[in-house]
């Protein structure tokens, strides 16, 4: 019973993860877009009329919205496919991540419990075959709503979908000679030591042609841009999503979130070190854990009261200028963070020095290594946006060229030459 | 002939001519400036503006005053006359007001072209007090006078002198005070009284009626004829917008001059009036009620075929009615259908005094034209024998029982009783069906007045909405009876009328500006007729 | 439990199987062939037999199945092809049906044998490739090369003829 | 005709139809622009208030004396309207959208006002030729009024009661 409980455990945790980055990155997608074009961006939902954390309430009240606005099902579709593929789109997304790692192991006396969902031997491959399905929500979306917009957005997706996923597996076959195992956490474990003496023994530094070739086919996967013609707006309107309207337009949104997640998680793992600290591996984390944790709590200290600081600054630059409440968010977040600052002071000046014993140790270990995977999805997540608003989006003919004529080749080339290098060094 | 020089160019004129209208012609008809000068008016040559430049003369010669000799050379052009000109204008502006924004001739003021034309931009006279003069004042029941505005031109004061030979206006005070007004006791209310707002070259006389009410560039117009009597003077009906705003007469030498009475120019009023008929009417259970023009059609069908077999059709035209209308009632309903014309008036009514001038006995501007197509004076016992309850009367435009009590009784006689016409009034009252047409303002047409001159006028505004073109309705009626017409346009009417009619050969070539004189000896027509 | 999933999967796969060969559309089908597939694999799951249950998955679902939705869906309806059912269908069903009784005639009398039990790395991808490349490698490679003939024999038959045809087109 | 990706239209290299391969996959480009976003993306994190964007109904830019926003009409000292119903905005109104019907007034230093002033705010190009035709300074766009809203079309059209009481603070007619 108690496996079941863990294993619905790190399920939640893993949909806690996803939904919580998923609000980030669509604030994130719309300040960091609004901020590379020299924007404000959203800036007006508020808590209370005082909160606005810089527009971060604006995700909460789109779902809001969206949860509370009418479903409309346009007469000439097919209901059941119609109806079935925000879902299919959006459990394909999550499922991917059952094979995902996000830290090593919580030690419990003699109990390991591996921080992973699914304990598979084919991870890797489970990856390309999910992904393989994530075509079918959007060419059923296109399909069942009986118009020519969203049907030949699912054609564009199913054409690019084959393309790219033959380049993703040539890399990632590529990445199985190289750490010899399609177990996902094996590879992140191998990544773990260091190459040279001096270099993270990570998958970027052992494939860097193999990464590069990844990471456009899963832009592709991904429909994102520069490869999202599926939504090509100047051709399609919108592609595939354009009938869809209230929580199940909203389900194709967050879904394709959810699954860059899922890819920025993979990036990290394959080719990044997933949640292994460069340069600090497990062991030297546990010897040197108390030394670790005061170190942190004092630089928490200092930028706590360094944010606090700013605010302050703020707050008195903008009082007067807006007349109302939301004058107040800088003092308010500024205490906040004034109150972590002296949190983090006096668990320093108390509990110093800091002894946590071996247990605790491991937990602290654990906790690094599992805040090192999220801050490096947290970065892929957002190479995701930059890249949406440096690249205009690929002409279709250009998308197929690349993806056969460059990509394929380099692909294989990169598969036979690793495989002699593998065979030679053995 | 006198051979004459004007502006380097040699003309030939007639010994003894006005020099302003020689000018004109030489300069391509764009007159001198002018105020005071009228061809309708005795000279005055009071505003000194049309100066000329005459070789072996050492001063300047006002133009309108002067008369064309041989060996003459005029110079209009020469930069002294211009100056003159410029300074003189000047002069008639020391005065003025120049309230442009609230006067109600800007569009159509001498002023204010001239100014626009010779004006002297930046002046040289510095007026400190311009003489007040009355402002505002009604004059008559027509005409407000602005004596400010007045240029001192003397046409108004002309014009009762020697036209209306009433002498109301005149010119009173002197010098910087001068001021046109009306004698003291007397005003201005006599039946021609406003052609003088016409006449008046500035915003001095204003019409009361028009006041106000429409800038006048913003007015569209089209040439008509006057249907308030048997002189049918030329007239412009000015309209915006589909509203008329004003007639104003049109200068015909052969029949008004430039003349109009202020009755005519009030007719418009008509055509919008409370008294329109806008929507067809069919007599059901004793009362008229308004229907759709399908339903009178099946209505009238119905009631003709239902008055048994001996049903007959009366016809009464219409001295009102257009000579295409006439014809049409009697060559499609009468000769086709073989209907009854009864004729085209009662005999004697709607006859006035003859003022001697332009207001004709006979009050209906078609007379004429009616007569020439064969349409006689008929009596109300006339009237009512011809009727029956196997009879079906159709009247055009033609009010019999508010003109005489025992024809209202005759109608009575009849099976059922069609009114053709655009005002409702006693016959249409008692009428079984009412058919709207359109009024003057909204048709094409062609009256023929007293003296036999057929006269065209021209359609300015829409008629309401439900209303049908007179032609289009005699039409109907013809298919009704079982006949089509030969006509299918409202030109082939007039086309086939002159073609067929020898009366009417003079219009084959089409009916000029002045109009067509069907027959030269139109004096004995009328000693024939009193 | 097991056996709960088991006929779970089982179950939806017959009733997938049968919609998709009662469905009218081509793509329609497609889907519900899609389904049938992931069951399969789920089954395949059920048996420890991971490697095959993802090869199920990429190959049959993900990747065929694309291929053929997307031919379905560029070159638009296909004409409904009207079947003879007068001769084929006693055939065809008795066939079956003889194979049905074979195969429960089968199944009944290995009931009683009981199945050998095998280790847990017996699906596992080492183990299947060992199979493959190792023990089985030359009939692995001569099934390549069957495979190889077949694409080119296909190429062949589909290929247009020159005259008159733009180049380029149909090669997506 | 179906996409081709061997129509010459392909050929994006512009030197003869092969490109190189870093070419094709625009690697230095991306690279290059991805430094340009990031630039941006980094000055307008640390130096926020020095983004152009105004806070807009908070805050409201400076348009300057030249703004030609909602009309109104002047009155005369009395509070009768300054209009004399001359009609020279309504005949110079490139858009026609101002109707005045003029009436007599009895007043014999007036004479003349508008009966009824409408404007149709609708089909106004805000033009300003009203203004600059007006002799008697009757009708101004100061008001500083831009954002006109109504939820219907019949809102839109102003009478001469709403445009001789059409200010705002601190512009007094």
């Amino acid at each position: 019973m108690a496996e079941i409980a863990w294993a619905l455990g790190k399920i939640l945790f893993m949909l806690v993860f996803v939904f919580t980055v998923l609000v980030v990155m669509i604030w994130g997608e719309r300040k960091g877009s609004a901020f590379i074009q020299d924007r404000i961006g959203p800036n007006r939902a508020s808590i209370g009329g005082v909160i606005r954390l810089g527009g971060l309430v604006h995700p909460v009240a789109d779902v809001l919205k969206l949860l509370f606005k009418e479903d409309l099902v346009p007469g000439a579709v097919n209901r059941f496919f119609y109806t079935m593929a925000p879902f299919v789109v959006m459990v394909i997304a999550l499922v991917t991540f059952a094979v995902l790692p996000f830290g090593d192991a919580i030690y419990l006396g003699d109990k390991v419990i591996p921080l992973r969902i699914a304990d598979l031997d084919v991870g890797i491959l489970y990856l390309l075959a999910i992904t393989s399905l994530s075509v079918y929500g959007i060419v059923l979306a296109g399909w069942a709503s009986n118009n020519k917009y969203t049907f030949l957005g699912g054609i564009r997706s199913t054409a690019q979908m084959i393309s790219y996923e033959i380049n993703m597996g040539l890399a990632v076959l590529a990445l199985l000679l190289v750490y010899g195992s399609t177990r996902v956490d094996a590879m992140v474990v191998e990544q773990g030591q260091l190459l040279f003496g001096f270099l993270p023994r990570w998958g970027v530094f052992l494939q860097p042609l193999g990464f590069v070739l990844f990471l456009t086919s899963v832009f592709a996967e991904t429909n994102r841009t520069p490869f999202d013609l599926a939504e090509g707006e100047s051709e399609l309107v919108s592609g595939y999503n354009i009938e869809y309207s209230s929580m199940k337009f909203a389900l194709f949104f967050m879904a394709e979130y959810a699954s860059m997640i899922v890819a920025a998680g993979f990036i990290s793992s394959l080719y990044f070190g997933g949640w292994q600290v460069p340069w600090l591996d497990t062991i030297t984390l546990r010897e040197h854990a108390g030394t670790f944790l005061g170190v942190s709590l004092w630089v928490g200290a200092v930028f706590n009261l360094l944010f606090a600081a700013l605010l302050w600054k703020r707050y008195r630059r903008e009082r007067g200028l807006l007349g109302d409440r939301r004058e107040l968010e800088p003092l308010v977040l500024g205490i906040v963070f004034f109150i972590l600052a002296l949190v983090c002071l006096g668990a320093v000046v108390i509990a110093s020095p800091w002894n946590l014993g071996e247990q605790g140790a491991a937990h602290f270990a654990t906790v690094v290594q599992v805040l090192s995977f999220i801050l490096k999805t947290l970065f892929f997540s957002w190479l995701f946006i930059w890249v949406r608003w440096t690249l205009p989006r690929f002409r279709y003919d250009q998308l197929m060229k690349l993806g056969w004529q460059l990509m394929l080749p380099l692909g294989l080339l990169n598969f036979f030459v690793t495989a002699a290098v593998v065979l030679l060094a053995r | 002939m006198a051979k004459i020089i004007i502006d380097g160019k040699e003309w030939e004129f007639e010994e003894g001519m006005n020099l302003f209208e020689a000018c004109t012609i030489a300069r391509g008809g764009e007159k001198l400036p002018h105020f005071c000068y009228h061809p309708g008016l005795p000279v005055a040559g009071v505003c000194r503006m049309c100066q000329v430049e005459i070789e072996g003369v050492p001063k300047l010669q006002i133009a309108c005053n002067s008369t064309v000799r041989d060996g003459m050379v005029v110079n209009t052009r020469s930069e002294r006359v211009e100056n003159t000109v410029r300074q003189i204008l000047e002069f008639h502006l020391l005065n003025h007001p120049v309230d442009c924004p609230i006067c109600d001739q800007v569009g159509e003021c001498a002023l204010q072209d001239q100014y626009m034309k010779y004006g002297l931009y930046e002046t040289d006279v510095d007026v400190g007090d311009k003489v007040m003069k009355h402002k505002a004042q009604a004059i008559g029941e027509h005409v407000m006078l602005d004596a400010e505005r007045c240029v001192l031109c003397s046409r108004c004061v002309r014009f009762t002198e020697h036209i209306t030979k009433t002498n109301e206006m005149g010119i009173f005070n002197r010098g910087n005070h001068s001021e046109v007004g009306v004698a003291p006791g007397l005003s201005l209310d006599n039946d021609y009284s406003m052609c003088v707002v016409d006449l008046c070259p500035v915003g001095a006389l204003t019409s009361r009626d028009f006041r106000f009410r429409k800038r006048v560039y913003r007015l569209s117009s089209v040439d008509s004829v006057c249907p308030g009597c048997a002189t049918g003077c030329n007239m412009r009906i000015e309209y915006a917008d589909g509203v008329i705003y004003r007639q104003k007469p049109r200068t015909n030498l052969a029949v008004n001059e430039y003349w109009m009475c202020d009755q005519g120019r009030l007719l418009y009023k008509h055509v919008g009036g409370d008294d329109r008929l806008e929507e067809p009417f069919v007599r059901e259970d004793g009362e008229l009620s308004p229907v759709g023009w399908d339903h009178l059609w099946s209505a009238l069908k119905a009631r003709w075929e239902g008055l048994g077999e001996s049903r007959r059709l009366v016809l009464v035209g219409s001295p009102h009615a257009t000579l295409e209308e006439l014809y049409g009632l009697k060559s499609l309903l009468a000769d086709a259908a073989g209907g009854r014309v009864l004729g085209h008036r009662l005999d004697g009514t709607e006859m006035d005094r003859d003022d001697g001038f332009l207001m004709a006995a006979d009050r209906t501007p078609n007379d004429q034209g009616a007569r020439r197509l064969g349409y006689e004076a008929f009596t109300a016992s006339e009237l009512h024998d011809a009727g029956g309850e196997d009879a079906l009367l159709v009247i055009l435009d033609n009010d019999l029982a508010g003109l005489d009590e025992a024809a209202a009784e005759a109608l009575g006689s009849y099976g059922a009783v069609a009114y053709l016409g655009w005002r409702e009034n006693a016959t249409s009252r008692v009428a079984d069906f009412v058919l709207p047409g359109l009024s003057y303002a909204e048709k094409d047409g062609v009256f023929v007045n007293k003296d036999g001159r057929a006269q065209r006028f021209f359609k300015a505004v829409d008629g309401p909405r439900q209303a049908r073109e007179d032609w289009r309705l005699i039409a109907e009626l013809g298919e009704i009876f079982g006949h089509t017409p030969t006509w299918r346009a409202h030109h082939d009417l007039l086309s086939e009328l002159s073609a067929r009619l020898d009366a009417f050969g003079a219009l084959a070539g089409g009916i000029g500006e002045e109009g067509t004189l069907l027959d030269g000896d139109s004096a004995a027509k009328e000693v024939e007729r009193g | 439990m097991e056996a709960l999933f088991f006929y779970l999967f089982g179950g939806l796969a017959v009733i997938t199987a049968l919609v998709t060969i009662t469905r009218r559309d081509a793509v329609t089908s497609a889907f519900w062939l899609i389904a049938c597939f992931l069951n399969v694999a789920a089954l395949f799951a059920m048996l420890s037999a991971q490697f095959i249950a993802v090869m199920q998955i990429l190959i049959y679902a993900g990747a065929i199945m694309v291929f053929f939705l997307f031919v379905t869906m560029f070159l638009g309806e296909p004409r409904r092809v009207r079947l003879n059912r007068g001769r084929a269908i006693p055939l065809i069903s008795t066939v079956t049906v003889l194979l049905l009784a074979y195969l429960l005639m089968r199944i009944t009398n290995t009931q009683h044998r009981g199945f050998p039990s095998i280790s847990d790395s017996y699906g596992s991808v080492a183990m299947v490739s060992r199979k493959l490349l190792v023990d089985y490698v030359f009939l692995f490679e001569v099934t390549g090369l069957l495979l190889l003939v077949a694409v080119i024999g296909a190429v062949y038959v589909a290929r247009k003829p020159r005259t008159g045809v733009g180049e380029g087109e149909g090669h997506v | 005709m179906p996409y081709s990706i061997h129509g010459p239209q392909a050929a994006t290299g512009g030197k003869g139809s092969r490109m190189r391969g870093a070419e094709l996959w625009y690697l230095k480009e991306i690279f290059r622009g991805m430094y340009v976003t990031a630039r941006h993306f980094l000055t307008n994190v640390f130096h926020m208030a020095d983004m152009p964007t105004l806070q807009y109904p908070d805050e409201k830019p400076n348009y300057g004396p030249w703004l030609r926003s909602r009309h109104r009409l002047m009155k005369r000292e009395d509070g009768t309207p300054r209009c004399v119903a001359c009609q020279m905005c309504s005949t110079v109104c490139p858009s026609d959208c101002i109707s005045i019907v003029a009436m007599e007034d009895d007043r014999p230093d007036v004479e003349k006002r508008p009966e009824t002033f409408t404007i149709d705010l609708l089909r106004c190009v805000y033009c300003g030729m009203c203004v600059e035709a007006c002799p008697c300074d009757a009708i101004r766009m100061d008001t500083g009024i831009f954002e006109i809203a109504a939820d219907s079309r019949e809102k839109f059209v102003v009478d001469l009661d709403f445009l001789l009481n059409n200010t705002t603070d601190g512009v007094k007619p």
